[in-house]
């Protein structure tokens, strides 16, 4: 026969709750994937990412590597909960084999399985027998567990010490879930304690002690003290299961999902798809995306930070500015542990904010430019820094390249800016205007001063051709000997504008090619970390003045280490740092020009 | 409003009106547009008010029309207006009065040329002696018809009939007054009360015991601007100024329309009649116009001349309404008899536009 | 009703007492910065789309001023968002959420 | 009876003029025509750029001034003789000054807006000028329309006088572009629900903190500056004006109704000064203020020896310009009065 008491029916119902919506959301997500993304789902199932995907689950979502890697405080806390837990699931299971008779034991058999068995046979320091090394084992594990808590509580007050300056606001079912979940355990290690004293035995090390000294005081009464305290048990775990849909903790099924669809090759599209409501539901609110947030810290604007963001989507909550007033610098991208595409879903949420424009481009003339096997490409804004243009002029004729200077005349926009306003049907038009004009050059070398150009070159046109920064092609040319050099030893700080870095991948041939002519001096924030100048085309809805503190502050950083000069890649960060830098501000183009022998 | 505001401005707009011994020129097109008008006033001046009015058959346009259309040179129209001078002078007068507004801009306009480049009034009276073997003085006196009736404003009144009052109710009647441009918009100087404020018509408004309205779009034009009008391609513009003012001045529910140029009252009466067929409205109470009056035809209505002998029957907005409020007795089976009485049948009535 | 051969023009007035102000009451909510437009028209001059056809964004400007909203509609479609006037603007009006805004604001209208 | 120095005009230069004067020992007799001295400071609520009261400005200079020179006030020269090196001031009263040297300091009239016509001024009732704004405004009265209700919408005509060759006056007023800015912004304060609009040509903002008021003016008071020139006003059934302008940056002819029209006139010569100047034999400008010998180092000096100009009867000025120009007159004529012993 099953022993059963009333007090499981909390848990044993939350937990068919918590199954019914874990299956029916991930049902309903791969059931809505775009046909293609379906096909690869069912094609991942049965092949090797299928376990590559259950490897990243142990190490991510169990140890929780990342979060080590950025914190180890913050890491083992993680570890402790989720890894903890985990194996006094499994080891629960088994250690309740022992004494079950039937083969099928209900779930909360094991979880409650020092209520139903007292087992005086076997003492808590004999480990080397099977049931009490699973004793010590059980033991030892809930000790884990709770020392995470521990940490938990002292993040509360302390989060600094975990690496977080900011941490995340939480919502009403937010904190009832986090109360159960912190009484779990505690509770749990009380119920056993008091049982395992009461029955004078069946507990580990630390559950008989505790329970031997609780049974002296208590005496008869610690009887009912532990039943009462085995309701609590399941009524912390119950309570906790049905709230875990609505809160925070809804990202540990999600993610599991999102882990699989990422390894069997499903990826986040132009429109909103599964994947995009996977990743939203994947965000454990870890709050490592707010300090990042140079919005945040530089700015105080304190309320669209991805977090917010992300839980504003999912709750339906999005409204025009927080959809709006973001940097789509990609460092909260950078930083996120469960690696969540925020800009890519605050560019599909945009477009419900950013109205019906509908934009009409049909005044572009046709135009049929001469052939060259390279051209170049200033931009907009390049066209607001002729000292940029000077430079690659000089440069390029000083290498004696045939190039094509395409938008000499006027540059129509690569279409990127209207993207960024979550337009992207709009910026067709332009987008087909300059593929037209740039294959009809047949040129097999297009480059561009300005990386909001060369992303938007890379990412939307797909052409046949070489798409290179500047400061690519140049040190392709230096490197080819055909630009004699000598090297002016000035202290450059080099800031990586957001969409050459971030956004294109392009740390290393800056770097290189500037310390060529150059002495770079370290910037306490740089590569993948580097700092947003304020410029930037991504956010809409922003004042002059809290877009010069985030200037200032990106200055801040790179002026530190006293340089001659702070060089970019970029004519928008160029200008945007002119109006605030104590020194000279120069493109890497310019430095290279200055430093051809005349 | 601030009435001494605007009585300090007419008070610098004091103009010199002769009181007797006139030259009088016509109006090419009031003879059309309104023939009862003219005769009108001769009536007035002569039988009323006991005035001299000599006229010459033989005097002509003075060619203003043709002017403002850019079809006829400034040299030929001086020399055309220094024709009808010589008839005056031939007749022994030195008042000039003319029955249009144009005319009566363009005699101003050729008379300040002459007096600001003496050389071209030599070369004038050179072509007019070359071209007829006529001689010219200056006239002493250039005056509107409508000056002069101003200037008899108060006589017409004491030996008036009727007044500008609801005979019933006793309320004044609220008049729109309208000036033609060419009157003092040229030279304000030239015209009683200014460019700004006239006092012609006011003037007589308020003497005859009428009301006026100041409504915003007083100052604008009534749209008949020659080459506006005269081209049919053109003709939008003439009617929108119209529809410009009837709009501006509806909310204050004018009784009548008052005006002293012969292509205002024309262009304010008929394009209501164009306006109600183009677009459905109407501008009066229920569904009718606003009449419109020539200055002649109200004094004549104060000196209790019959409606129909005033040629009222002929304009396109009825005035019978201003008549009833007025207190006026008309016979409606005499409105449509010609000269001795022969029947000329009755007008098609509008579609939209009330007549009958 | 008759036709004449010709129809009373229409006027090329702007009647403010009669246009929409809505779309500027949103501006004011959502773009504060276009109250601080001193039509200097660098913002024209640096345009990029205006290097191609008649777009005069420094008139969008005025033209929301008064409520002018259809001419304001047809202008605002050829703006290619890329920034350039944001950049040259002396007293920083924020050009790139102007067009976005005025854009949802119309749309609510509807 | 003898004075060193006789100053016309107990205005905003006259009074500094006297003050300084009398700092540097000279014997000052100062004539004002109005029955208390002031000038037009007496009129103006509060003064732009700093909003600064009016009359705590007044309080300092009279302070200043205390009783350190003789005062004359509802007198004004008849007749002025010039001697040798001193002049004979003959009052209205009959009474004869003697003195070594006249300062004319006979400051400006406001342009009269009945001469616009066509703004209805005098005529309308809702159309006012920028000194009848201060009046109600010190008045401490609610601003309202002639019918005692809140304006909802009220406009600023800007060069009303001014730069208006109709007018016979050809130079800018200098100060009427920013007490145009500073009494739109007072009329946000006395009433936040109104709509105010600035027609400008253009707005002068050449002076310290203008440009920034003018800023404030448009950010934080949400005043609107439509560019045109008001050709006509006329006035609807209630009262309110509807004006017709130019829209020149829609190149679009425009009409707008308003419930107060605020006209801001500029500064015109005094005809008493002309009468006095062409006595004297000083030479008068095409724009009929005061010529001086030189515009950058000689402004004090008229092209009479021991006649001598301050303040805006030589040009539109604002008050601290005038309080400076006046300073260096009394310096001028200190200097002056030297060569002569």
């Amino acid at each position: 026969m099953i022993s059963f008491n009333l007090f499981v029916l909390p848990f044993s119902l939350g937990l068919i709750y918590l199954l019914y919506m874990i299956i029916r959301w991930w049902y309903k997500w791969v059931k809505a994937l775009p046909e293609e993304d379906r096909n690869l789902f069912k094609a991942g199932i049965f092949s090797k990412k299928f376990l590559s995907a259950l490897k990243e689950i142990f190490s991510e979502s169990l140890i929780h590597r990342k979060m080590f890697r950025r914190n180890a405080l913050l890491g083992y806390m993680h570890m402790s909960f989720a890894l903890g837990w985990f194996l006094l699931i499994v080891f629960g299971n088994m250690e309740s084999r022992i004494y079950s008779t039937s083969h099928v034991n209900p779930p909360y058999y094991p979880i409650f399985l020092k209520f139903f068995i007292h087992d005086k046979t076997v003492l808590w320091f004999e480990i080397n027998t099977v049931p009490g090394f699973f004793r010590f084992l059980m033991d030892f594990l809930l000790l884990f567990v709770l020392s995470g808590l521990i940490l938990a509580l002292i993040k509360r007050g302390k989060s600094r010490w975990f690496g977080l300056r900011r941490t995340t606001n939480s919502q009403l079912t937010d904190k009832v879930a986090l109360t159960c979940l912190w009484l779990i355990f505690p509770v749990r290690l009380l119920a056993e304690s008091f049982t395992d004293g009461y029955y004078g035995g069946g507990g580990g090390f630390v559950t008989q002690h505790l329970g031997n000294f609780l049974a002296l005081i208590f005496q008869e009464s610690s009887r009912h003290i532990a039943y009462a305290l085995w309701w609590t048990y399941s009524l912390a775990l119950g309570i906790f299961f049905v709230t875990v849909p609505f809160s925070r903790y809804w990202h540990i099924p999600t993610e599991l999902l999102l882990i699989f669809f990422r390894h069997f090759g499903i990826t986040s599209r132009k429109f909103s798809t599964s994947f995009t409501h996977v990743e939203i539901g994947a965000c454990s609110r870890c709050g490592v995306c707010i300090d990042v947030c140079q919005l945040g810290s530089a700015a105080r604007i304190h309320d669209i930070q991805a977090v917010y963001f992300i839980r504003s989507v999912r709750d339906e909550q999005v409204n025009r500015d927080i959809a709006l007033r973001c940097l789509v610098c990609g460092r909260c991208q950078e930083a996120c542990p469960v690696g969540i595409g925020a800009d890519t879903i605050r560019l599909i949420e945009r477009n419900t904010f950013s109205g019906t424009h509908d934009a009409d481009f049909s005044y572009l003339p046709a135009s049929f430019p001469r052939k060259a096997s390279v051209i170049y490409f200033a931009g907009c804004m390049t066209h607001l820094t002729p000292a940029i243009i000077k430079a690659m002029k000089g440069i390029l004729k000083q290498a004696g390249v045939d190039y094509l200077f395409l938008d000499e005349g006027g540059t129509v926009c690569c279409g990127r800016p209207v993207i960024l306003s979550g337009k992207h049907d709009q910026a067709r038009d332009l987008i087909e205007f300059n593929k037209e004009r740039i294959l009809r050059s047949e040129a097999h070398t297009l480059v561009t001063s300005c990386p909001i150009c060369l992303r938007a070159f890379r990412e939307e046109y797909n052409l046949p051709i070489r798409v290179l920064h500047h400061s690519h092609y140049i040190l392709e040319l230096i490197k080819a000997g055909r630009i004699p050099l000598q090297a002016v030893h000035r202290k450059v700080a080099y800031h990586d504008p957001c969409d050459l870095g971030r956004g294109s991948r392009e740390y290393s041939a800056p770097r290189e090619l500037l310390s060529k002519v150059a002495t770079l001096v370290e910037v306490s924030q740089e590569g993948k970390d580097a700092l947003c100048c304020g410029g930037s085309l991504g956010i809409y809805t922003v004042s002059p003045r809290k877009r010069d503190l985030i200037t200032k502050d990106a200055l801040e950083h790179l002026e530190a280490s006293d340089p001659e000069v702070v060089a970019t890649a970029c004519p928008l960060c160029k200008k945007t740092f002119a109006k605030h830098a104590q020194v000279e501000v120069l493109d890497i183009a310019e430095i290279v020009y200055d430093a051809i022998p005349v | 409003m601030i009435n001494e505001g605007k009585k300090r401005i007419w008070k610098d707009y004091q103009k010199e009106i002769a009181d007797d011994r006139y030259f009088y020129v016509r109006s090419c097109i009031r003879q059309n547009f309104f023939p009862a008008s003219e005769k009108a006033f001769l009536r007035i001046m002569q039988e009323e008010l006991k005035k001299d009015v000599f006229e010459n058959a033989a005097h002509t346009t003075c060619s203003g029309i043709g002017y403002h259309s850019d079809v006829v040179p400034f040299d030929t129209t001086m020399t055309v207006i220094a024709r009808q001078f010589s008839l005056m002078t031939e007749s022994g007068n030195e008042n000039l009065v003319t029955s249009c507004i144009t005319s009566f801009g363009l005699y101003n306009e050729v008379l300040e040329t002459w007096k600001h480049f003496p050389d071209v009034l030599k070369k004038v009276r050179g072509y007019l002696k070359t071209a007829t073997g006529r001689e010219f003085e200056i006239p002493k006196n250039v005056a509107h018809a409508s000056d002069v009736i101003f200037r008899f404003r108060k006589e017409i009144s004491a030996i008036g009939v009727n007044r500008l009052v609801h005979h019933e109710t006793g309320r004044p009647l609220k008049v729109v007054e309208h000036i033609g441009c060419h009157y003092s918009k040229m030279f304000p100087s030239k015209g009683v009360g200014g460019a700004e404020y006239p006092y012609v018509l006011v003037g007589m408004v308020e003497e005859w015991g009428g009301e006026v309205i100041d409504y915003p779009e007083r100052r604008h034009c009534c749209g008949f601007g020659f080459r506006q009008y005269l081209v049919r391609a053109n003709r939008g513009y003439s009617l929108a100024n119209s529809k410009k003012k009837f709009e501006s001045m509806k909310p204050y529910k004018p009784d009548f329309i008052l005006t002293n140029c012969p292509g205002c009252p024309m262009f304010l009466d008929r394009w209501q009649y164009t306006l109600s067929e183009m677009e459905g409205v109407t501008y009066g109470e229920n569904g009718r116009g606003i009449p419109v009056l020539t200055y002649e035809e109200l004094a004549g209505l104060i000196l209790g001349y019959d409606p129909w002998d005033l040629g009222l029957q002929v304009h396109q907005v009825p005035v019978e309404p201003l008549l009833d409020k007025m207190g006026i007795q008309y016979d409606t089976s005499r409105k449509f008899l010609g000269k001795d009485g022969q029947d000329l049948g009755r007008p098609d009535a509008p579609s939209v536009l009330k007549f009958f | 009703m008759i036709n004449f051969g010709y129809t009373a023009h229409k006027e090329r007035l702007i009647d403010y007492d009669k246009n929409d102000k809505r779309v500027l009451e949103h501006l004011k909510k959502h773009e504060p910065s276009v109250l601080t437009c001193i039509a200097c028209g660098s913002c024209t001059a640096t345009c990029s789309a205006g290097q191609f056809v008649d777009f005069n964004i420094r008139l969008v400007q005025t033209l929301l001023r008064r409520g002018e909203i259809e001419p304001l509609k047809q202008e605002i479609r050829k703006c290619m968002l890329c920034g350039k006037c944001i950049l040259v603007c002396p007293r920083g009006v924020n050009m790139r959420n102007l067009i976005l805004a005025i854009q949802t604001a119309i749309d609510k209208l509807k | 009876m003898a004075k060193t120095v006789v100053i016309v005009g107990g205005g905003v230069a006259g009074m500094t003029a006297a003050s300084r004067l009398a700092d540097l020992g000279e014997k000052v007799l100062l004539l004002e025509r109005e029955e208390e001295i002031g000038g037009h400071l007496r009129n103006w609520d509060r003064l732009f750029p700093n909003r600064r009261p009016g009359s705590e400005v007044l309080h300092d200079l009279k302070e200043t001034l205390g009783n350190r020179v003789e005062i004359r006030c509802n007198e004004s020269p008849g007749e002025i003789h010039s001697l040798q090196s001193s002049f004979i001031v003959e009052l209205e009263s009959g009474e004869k000054i003697t003195c070594d040297a006249v300062l004319m300091a006979t400051g400006f009239d406001l342009f009269d807006a009945r001469r616009k016509e066509e703004y209805g001024y005098g005529i309308y009732d809702n159309v006012i000028t920028s000194a009848d704004l201060e009046r109600m405004l010190r008045s401490g009265s609610p601003v309202t329309t002639s019918a005692g209700k809140a304006p909802s919408r009220v406009g600023f005509v800007h060069c009303v006088g001014s730069r208006d060759e109709k007018a016979g006056n050809l130079y800018c007023s200098k100060v009427c572009c920013v007490t145009g800015v500073k009494q739109a912004i007072e009329i946000k304060e006395h009433l936040p629900g109104s709509e105010v609009f600035g027609f400008y040509m253009d707005l002068r903002m050449y002076d310290r903190h203008f440009e920034e008021m003018y800023y404030e003016a448009q950010q934080k008071w949400e005043i609107n500056f439509l560019r045109g020139r008001v050709s006509e006003c006329a006035e609807n059934e209630d009262q309110s004006i509807v004006l017709k302008i130019e829209d020149t940056l829609t190149s679009r002819p425009l009409k707008m109704t308003v419930d107060l029209l605020v006209l801001l006139v500029g500064f015109v010569q005094k005809p008493e000064t002309v009468r006095i100047a062409k006595l004297l034999g000083i030479s008068i400008g095409e724009d009929r203020f005061l010529e001086c010998l030189d515009e950058h180092t000689r402004f004090n000096y008229t092209g009479k020896p021991g006649i001598f100009v301050a303040g805006t009867s030589r040009g539109p000025l604002t008050i601290a310009n005038t309080i400076a120009d006046a300073g260096e007159a009394a310096l001028q004529i200190h200097n002056y009065l030297k060569t002569l012993k």
